[in-house]
């Protein structure tokens, strides 16, 4: 079991309803915790619409999930 | 120069401090709040940003101009918040001896900007709804992910 | 709106004029006096236009970018006499819903303006020399038609 | 014989010593009269780097020349 801090944002922090948690979780990869994630607090964003940052650094969906992380989902831009 | 502002931009002085007796060239570009998107009526519009990732993938992004083209300066800054319409949302300005380079470069900032920096949008309609923009997951709807980009 | 201008460029008021909530882009360019041109030391400028026909002219390719391009607001101000290092010599500004049209028609009228307008730039050098842009009639000379614009 | 008045600019009107001028001349087109002037009074550009206006309008070199008309021969431009 591993435990890391979630931060979110935009669509997903209305849909989670806070901006930040710590979720304890055996996902192999951050792709397996938004999954978890997706199912558990409903939101509509499948997870090929989102990218993911490790310690504010994008990381591959597909990248392991380490114990200890700060992880961010990326829901689609849209800056300017 | 990348940042995030909480407050209304001011373009005269970001230009300003882009002046240089080498520059020959100076463009820039302004997206402003439109009234309208895919015809729907937008009263207001929120923007957010997840701060650390934007200023550093914003700074990634002006290296690169740096790199790909013959500039001499470049500096990209974007509001987070509520904005009104008609409100400055990002301003992008760029230096080059030449004209060239300049238009280039500006155009590669702002295309890249809005691709990869992660701010988001909320519009405000005037029926009262709201949409984060590019997150629609049904067709049809309001901020559906088909809407162009200003 | 193309104008010539004796005194000195406000862009701020120039770019306020062109307003517009149905405009999403804003994009500008500026021409500024670089203080060399091909390696020549620049230390001052001189513009001299045939107004009539340069204000014909520019008004001419304003209508032209507003008919080629989905543009909402165009304008075009070239100064004329003496000017410093650093001086902004030209402005040209454009609105539109979206930034592709806004970036395409601002470059075109600022290379339609540098090809058409009858406006004539004298440099002077640091070895008190000066030229007029473009019209020399010998290679290698100060001036050569060869010099790329900025 | 026809009068016109020729207005000079730039390395023209440099060149030239002034700004202005009536001309008499028998050239039958704006490009004769070029020739004409140039041969006079020493211009360096050739006829072939020079464009034509009558009364505020670009026209082409080798139209005919009327009487009475104002004509400006427009040297390679260089605004921006």
């Amino acid at each position: 079991m591993k435990t890391v801090s979630v931060q979110y944002f935009a669509i997903l922090r209305e849909q989670r309803g806070l901006t930040e948690e710590k979720v304890s979780t055996t996902a192999a990869t951050l792709a397996a915790l938004y999954d978890e994630l997706r199912a558990r607090h409903g939101f509509t964003l499948p997870g090929d619409r989102v990218r993911a940052a490790v310690n504010d650094e994008f990381v591959a969906a597909t990248a392991p999930l380490s114990d200890g992380v700060r992880v961010v989902f990326i829901p689609p831009v849209a800056g300017g | 120069m990348f940042r995030l502002a909480a407050e209304p931009l001011d373009p005269a002085a970001l230009q300003r401090a882009l002046s240089d007796v080498r520059a020959g060239a100076c463009v820039t570009f302004e997206g402003w709040v439109r009234n309208r998107n895919e015809g729907q009526p937008v009263t207001a519009l929120e923007y957010e940003a997840y701060a650390p990732l934007a200023e550093k993938e914003g700074a990634r992004i002006l290296a690169e101009a740096q790199e790909k083209f013959a500039l001499i300066g470049s500096a990209c800054v974007h509001r987070t918040g509520q904005l009104g319409l008609g409100e400055l949302a990002v301003w992008v300005g760029v230096t080059a001896e030449h004209r060239g380079a300049a238009f280039d470069a500006c155009r590669y900032i702002i295309d890249e900007a809005k691709a990869r920096v992660p701010i988001w949008k909320k519009e405000h309609y005037s029926s009262g709804a709201t949409a984060w923009i590019n997150c629609a997951t049904r067709g049809g709807e309001v901020g559906d992910a088909a809407q162009p980009p200003a």
